[in-house]
């Protein structure tokens, strides 16, 4: 039968993978002041990347998971100087569009290079080590553990924490919060709004394809849809948490993770729709606080 | 029994135009004249689809075995298939958005667009795994009165296009009146509305829910041209495909929506002749290349023109929020 | 390592041959077909083909004219939910293809149109409005998806009176299709395989299953046809769990399929969610409780390669066999290693046979119409007649006014009335990380 | 109607987060009089006609239109409230009814299981309601029922509707427009054309007394900063309320315009109108206001006729040092 603490765990191991996600659609949608919907696409070419690093060039999977940090970050940096730049002033509806445009083009060249088959990464197979067996009146506990969710876990909250550091500590992460509050306030400061953006661009990229990288990890296998399938959950942490506060986003991600687990435990409804249930406690949690958790605070 | 060659395809691709502006007036509704951002449009148009299946089957028994033309309007009080098919659609999308809108119309734009989508995948889970309503991942059929005609699709398209005509001509007389104009306020700042003593919700709640209905119109309209209807009909992709056709033909213009319809059926079809020019093309391919096109055409509409065809300029360049 | 072998891995391939470069890439099927059957502007011809056979009396009866082209249209997953079928579909039609135009079959040879479903229903009735209205090909073959063959058939193919052969589109649904005998298919029924697996299962003294089943019509049938079966047996059914395709984890299912009650696991996902599956259940060690089975679907290179052997082992299920040890698939497999340089699936069978038997019916009619072929398909493949394999037999044999009937590559593809093949299964097991046939099961009917 | 005032606002206050805006305010507006509020920045002034305008509720204290709570007004009326209960009790009934479909294809029990949602629904949504207004002190904010009342507001900024024509702006205004029902507009009901004739023929006069013809046609988002002012006002003319809340009308504006738009209020107030004025400009509000609040760090710090406030240390004092 299911330990319930198990789907905790994996709760918050699901919660690790959407995190990194999270964030960085967080920053965009704080700063940028717009939804990118193509970021399940940076998800999707972060795990390729990865594949393409431990699978094609057989390289370490953390030097791989390193140049789909690089890569991805690039490839923002790429999109914002040759296609947001033109749109620093577009409404949200209007980037809305692009970004669904562009995650059309990115899914296609995805395609056109790694092909419609899965690919695997062949990660060895591990059996999850038993912890804590035990049960307390009617509760099981008793989890099992792999070392890969250790290392997902793990690796997602370093990079929340340096991004956490990056944010507090140097100069262009206060910029970057300086902008999420007050747009204009920020220009009249002297703030060089444009490599704040672009930055953005560049950290949203890298942790996304990093997410990829635990994505691949935990999946095992990868195909040009992978990202797009989660990244209406990765919505629903970012709105959860309130737009635009990437430490909302984080909260959001792990209870988004872990109510999706958990939800399995209700009796008579399918666990299909567990993906349904993200949603639902969103609008449950808007309804009474419509700023989401943070409230619109970072 | 129908009509062939390149004039039957030419007649189905119209279909599904007519039915893509359906859909794209519906949603303009929604968004060009009220500013709903509403990211659920494959849910409606789904809802619309699965009810014609479900109720065609339901009358299809009595109504069929009396030999009627199926056309016929009723004489003696008993309905005929397809209008009825085609209102109850809309009734059950009418319905189904007045208690999504309950939750999701007071929240902020952004996080309808979010709610809404998180919605919409919802009900497409309930089309995928409620077997007993739906059929499932298995699909519907759909007792369709139409297959037995002369001219099935000549006659579906006679049909699309009477409703298209019906439901543009609300949707203009809508924005005509005084309606149209409450609701383009609440567009442009709500808190205005509101002080001018308009009930907001209320009024986003009736454009929200007429979008709907309409969208499940053409859903219904979708089930008689495939016979058949399976919940991989209505994932997220073909909502984004009626904002394409939307904001392309110009956000808050009805005429806009249907140009739109045009331009997106063109994007969407037209790439199938690609490999007539490009032998030597590998369908997968091709089929990448297509997709890669449509985004890219994307990107440039509205990089370049981004108020659309027959858009308001206002509206799309100038940030209300 | 791997991707020597993975579907798309066009390098490796690409080195060793340069001249099948484009075909590996899955591309060119026009021009090969073109360029193998003499090159007379296969591709081309798509441009005229509209005159040439859409009204049916040009290029048809006047089997003499060595240049008649036969417009034959494919819609093929490229791209959608389904679309690593594509190439398999696109692969084994080609090599029918190419021996069919080798050959000639009354008088003229095959192009085949293709035409993107994208695993749509709505995408999938355009294409093959484009194929048969705007091509005017007179038999049309695919899609994949159950659903999608099923609107188009009910919308396009049997309003236009047109043949339709479809490849891999196993739903027991489509046997009750009111069709007049325009739809029919290569590939067997899934209620055959259910009844298998339901036999393998019970066989193996496994008297309670949790079955995990993709959501959509291959799922859905293949799960009712097992169950009514399995029931029959004597068994029960403890949980049915559905599971999307594509989704980053399957945690839930497997939890719900945990399940004191019950001693085995079935599953019926196809191998991308399995890969992600099977992982999973690793790490849960559901394997250690529990005996698991699986459909044909997981029977798959990707699995054999990318799945740990240890994951495996032992799991046991079923198969629409191709007669392996048959010398027709022998054949087959070789050309079909030789020309793609890897070795075929089912589904690479399927629409091979479907091609072929298209050939062999064309031949047979002596003309290419929509009715001709549907009509002379049952004949050259029912149990009466002389058995042929290839078509040059299959040509002599008719040429001299004999009955034939076709064995194919994937089984002896008997058309019921139904248009159905009947299906027969092997069983197997995993051993050391590879599936081993084990032999036909006998469902005792 | 008794001798209660206009508007009677009673020891109103708002908070947000740590800080105080708006601390105990009270005062009274008497029909047909012009009252001005002043105040250095961050008095609380706007935050005031947010609470009057039932934009914000306050935090406690009452306010008083014609001796009804705004609280009572802006109450959802009893068919929204049975339409909000009724949904509830519909999505849960549906829920019970999909759940015991699943496990039994009894018709009873289907139907008990539906009831039992539905009334569970009913149950939860009035009690999460009664929870909400009586224990956590949920206030409404629903401004279109104030504005309906005959009370309504400009804002500070100008927030014209830009995607609308001048004209079209002061159409909306209108209360109780028949063609706003959508329904009607379909059905082609006499009384949409008439009412909208009617309107039309009230907007020329609107734009005649404003001197706005020539921009007739004109998007208002194209409109300079004063002729949004006039635009406002005549937006609220249209709609024909027995109190205006004006938020800086002059702010701004250029003076000539200034002017004409002074002389129209002053007209107003003598045709019956009321009104509550937010203005910077001193001499503005000393010409035009009967009474004159002064706020100082969200309190009233007096109340008087135009000299009284002139000549008053405090104010002074208020104005030099905020």
């Amino acid at each position: 039968m299911a330990l319930e603490l198990q789907l905790v765990v994996n709760g918050i191991v699901f919660g690790s993978i959407i995190l990194l996600a999270s964030i960085g659609l967080s920053l965009l949608y704080g700063i940028g002041d717009f939804a990118n919907f193509a970021h399940g696409e940076f998800l999707t070419l972060g795990a390729f990347i990865t594949f393409a690093g431990y699978v094609t060039f057989g390289l370490p999977i953390y030097v791989a998971g390193l140049m789909a940090f690089l890569f991805v970050g690039a490839l923002g940096v790429l999109i914002d100087r040759i296609l947001m730049t033109r749109h620093r002033d577009s409404t949200p509806i209007i980037l809305l569009i692009l970004t669904i445009g562009l995650a059309l083009f990115l899914r296609a060249v995805i395609r056109l290079q790694w092909g419609d088959n899965q690919r695997t990464l062949g990660m060895p197979l591990e059996r999850g080590t038993e912890l804590l067996q035990g049960s307390v009146g009617w509760i099981d506990y008793g989890i099992r553990i792999t070392s890969t969710d250790i290392a997902i876990v793990f690796l997602a909250l370093v990079l929340a924490t340096g991004t956490h550091l990056f944010l507090t500590r140097t100069r262009m992460g206060i910029a970057m919060r300086a902008m999420s509050d007050n747009k204009s306030l920020a220009k009249v400061a002297g703030i060089d709004t444009d490599t704040v953006m672009t930055v953005t661009w560049a950290l949203s990229g890298a942790l996304a394809g990093t997410g990829g990288m635990l994505l691949a990890m935990q999946t095992g296998v990868l195909f040009p849809r992978m990202g797009f399938n989660i990244v209406l959950v990765v919505f629903a942490a970012v709105i959860l948490g309130g737009i635009g506060s990437p430490y909302g986003a984080m909260i959001g991600a792990y209870i988004i993770g872990i109510a999706q687990e958990v939800s399995v435990m209700i009796p008579g409804i399918s666990a299909e729709y567990r993906y349904a249930f993200a949603f639902l406690i969103m609008i449950a949690v808007l309804l009474y606080k419509p700023q989401g958790l943070a409230g619109g605070r970072w | 029994m129908a009509l062939s060659g390149p004039a039957a395809f030419l007649v189905s691709m119209l279909t599904l135009g007519g039915i893509y502006a359906i859909l794209a007036i519906g949603l303009n509704i929604q968004w060009g004249q009220t500013g709903l951002f509403n990211i659920s449009v494959a849910a409606f148009w789904g809802i619309g689809a699965y009810t014609a299946a479900l109720v065609s089957k339901v009358g299809g028994e009595t109504a069929f075995s009396w030999g009627l033309p199926f056309l016929w309007v009723d004489v003696v009080g008993f309905p005929i298939p397809i209008p009825v098919a085609v209102i109850l659609a809309a009734i059950v999308s009418g319905v189904v958005a007045v208690l999504i809108g309950i939750p999701t119309l007071r929240l902020r734009t952004d996080y309808l667009a979010i709610a809404s989508l998180g919605l919409a995948e919802t009900i497409r889970l309930i089309f995928l795994n409620e077997g007993w309503l739906t059929g499932g991942g298995t699909g519907s059929t759909v007792s369709n009165p139409l297959v037995d005609l002369q001219y099935t699709n000549l006659t579906l398209l006679v049909i699309t296009l009477v409703v298209l005509g019906i439901v543009y001509w609300l949707a203009e007389t809508g924005v005509q009146s005084p309606w149209g104009r409450a609701l383009e306020a609440i567009r442009d700042d709500e808190e205005v509305a509101q002080a001018l003593g308009k009930n907001t919700f209320s009024l986003k709640m009736q454009a929200f829910v007429i979008g709907s209905m309409i969208m499940g119109v053409a859903g219904a309209l979708t089930a008689l041209r495939l016979n058949y209807i399976t919940p991989f009909e209505f994932i997220p992709e073909f909502t984004f495909y009626v904002w394409i056709a939307v904001i392309v033909g110009g956000s808050g213009s009805n005429r806009g929506a249907i140009i739109g319809a045009g331009f997106l059926m063109v994007l969407l079809e037209g790439p199938r002749f690609l490999s007539d020019f490009l032998p030597g093309l590998s369908g997968s391919v091709a089929a990448d290349l297509r997709f890669l096109l449509i985004g890219l055409v994307l990107m440039l509409v509205v990089t370049y023109r981004p108020q659309g065809f027959l858009g308001d300029k206002q509206l799309m360049t100038e940030d209300n929020t | 390592m791997m991707t020597d072998n993975d579907p798309n891995a066009d390098d490796s391939s690409m080195n060793r041959r340069p001249i099948l470069k484009t075909v590996a890439a899955g591309g060119a099927t026009a021009v090969l077909a073109g360029c193998i059957g003499g090159g007379d502007g296969g591709d081309g011809g798509n441009g005229d083909g509209n005159d040439g056979s859409s009204d049916g009396d040009d290029g048809s009866s006047d089997s003499g004219g060595g240049g008649a082209t036969y417009d034959v249209g494919l819609v093929n997953p490229y791209s959608g939910d389904l679309a690593p079928f594509a190439d398999r579909n696109d692969r084994g039609s080609d090599l029918a293809l190419s021996e069919i135009n080798n050959e000639s079959v009354a008088g003229g040879k095959i192009n085949k149109i293709t035409a993107d479903s994208e695993t749509t229903s709505n995408a999938g009735v355009s294409a093959s409005q484009k194929l048969v209205n705007q091509e005017g090909v007179d038999v049309l073959t695919g899609p994949c998806s159950s659903g999608v063959a099923v609107s188009i058939a009910e919308s396009v193919t049997i309003p236009n009176e047109i043949t339709h052969i479809m490849i891999n589109s196993t739903a027991p649904g489509i046997t009750d299709l009111e069709d007049n005998g325009y739809v029919l298919r290569s590939c067997p029924s899934d209620a055959f395989q259910g009844q298998a697996l339901a036999q393998v299962v019970s066989d193996n003294d496994i008297s309670s299953v949790s079955l995990i089943v993709v959501n959509n019509d291959y799922g859905q049938g293949l799960a009712d046809a097992f169950q009514k079966r399995y029931k029959e047996l004597g068994n029960t059914v403890e949980t049915t769990i559905p599971a999307e395709q594509g989704r980053s984890s399957y945690s839930a299912q497997l939890n719900e399929a945990d399940n004191p009650n019950s001693e085995g696991i079935v599953f019926i996902v196809y191998p991308q969610s399995f890969q992600t599956m099977i992982r999973e259940a690793y790490q849960m060690g559901i394997q250690e409780n529990y005996e698991i089975f699986g459909a044909e679907s997981m029977v798959s290179d990707e699995v054999e390669q990318n799945v740990d052997p240890v994951a495996i082992n032992g799991m046991k299920g079923t198969n629409p066999s191709p007669p392996i040890e048959s010398e027709v698939y022998q054949t087959f497999a070789e050309e079909f290693q030789n020309e793609y340089d890897r070795q075929p699936t089912v589904w690479a069978a399927y629409a091979y046979d479907a091609y072929m038997m298209l050939g062999l019916a064309i031949h047979s009619a002596g003309e290419y119409s929509s009715d001709a072929v549907a009509n002379a398909i049952y004949e050259i493949s029912r149990p009466e007649g002389t058995e042929v394999s290839s078509i040059a037999e299959g040509k002599s044999e008719l040429d001299a006014g004999n009955a034939i009937n076709y064995q194919g590559a994937s089984g002896n593809v008997n058309l019921d009335e139904n248009g159905d093949p009947s299906g027969s299964y092997q069983h197997w097991e995993v051993i050391d990380g590879t599936f081993e046939m084990q032999g036909f099961v006998d469902t005792g009917q | 109607m008794s001798d209660e005032p206009l508007l009677a606002v009673d020891g109103i206050e708002k908070h947000f987060g740590g800080i105080t805006a708006v601390d105990g305010v009270e005062f009274e507006i008497e029909e047909g009089t012009i009252v001005g509020l002043i105040g250095p920045n961050g008095a609380g002034k706007t935050t005031t006609f947010k609470m009057l305008g039932g934009f914000l509720p306050p935090d406690a204290g009452e306010i008083r239109y014609r001796g009804t709570d705004l609280q009572d007004i802006m109450q959802p009326s009893r068919a929204e409230k049975s339409y909000f209960t009724g949904s509830a009790a519909l999505v849960a009934g549906l829920g019970g009814l999909a759940l015991a479909s699943q496990s039994t294809p009894s018709t009873a029990i289907q139907a008990g299981a539906a009831a039992v949602g539905a009334g569970a629904g009913l149950g939860a949504y009035r009690g999460q309601e009664i929870l909400k207004t009586r224990h956590f002190g949920h206030k409404y904010s629903r401004p279109f029922q104030v504005s309906r009342a005959g009370m309504m507001r400009t804002f500070q900024i100008t927030r014209e509707l830009e995607g609308l024509t001048v004209f079209e702006n002061l159409l909306l205004s209108p209360k109780n427009q028949p063609g706003e029902n959508v329904l009607k507009t379909w059905m082609r009901f006499n009384s949409v054309t008439e009412t909208e004739a009617a309107n039309h023929e009230r907007a020329e006069e609107v734009l005649d007394l404003l001197d706005l013809e020539h921009l007739r046609d004109e998007y208002a988002g194209n409109l300079s900063g004063g002729q949004r002012k006039l635009l406002e006002l005549g937006r609220v003319l249209m709609a024909d309320p027995d109190l205006i809340l004006l938020d800086e009308p002059v702010a701004g504006v250029n003076p000539t315009l200034s002017k004409t738009l002074l002389a129209r209020i002053r007209d107003l107030r003598d045709q019956g109108y009321t009104f509550c004025i937010v203005e910077h400009d001193m001499d503005v509000i000393m010409n035009l206001s009967e009474r004159i609040i002064v706020m100082h760090q969200g309190q009233k710090l007096m109340e008087g006729t135009p000299e009284e406030v002139q000549g008053n240390q405090r104010v002074i004092d208020a104005y030099l040092g905020g």
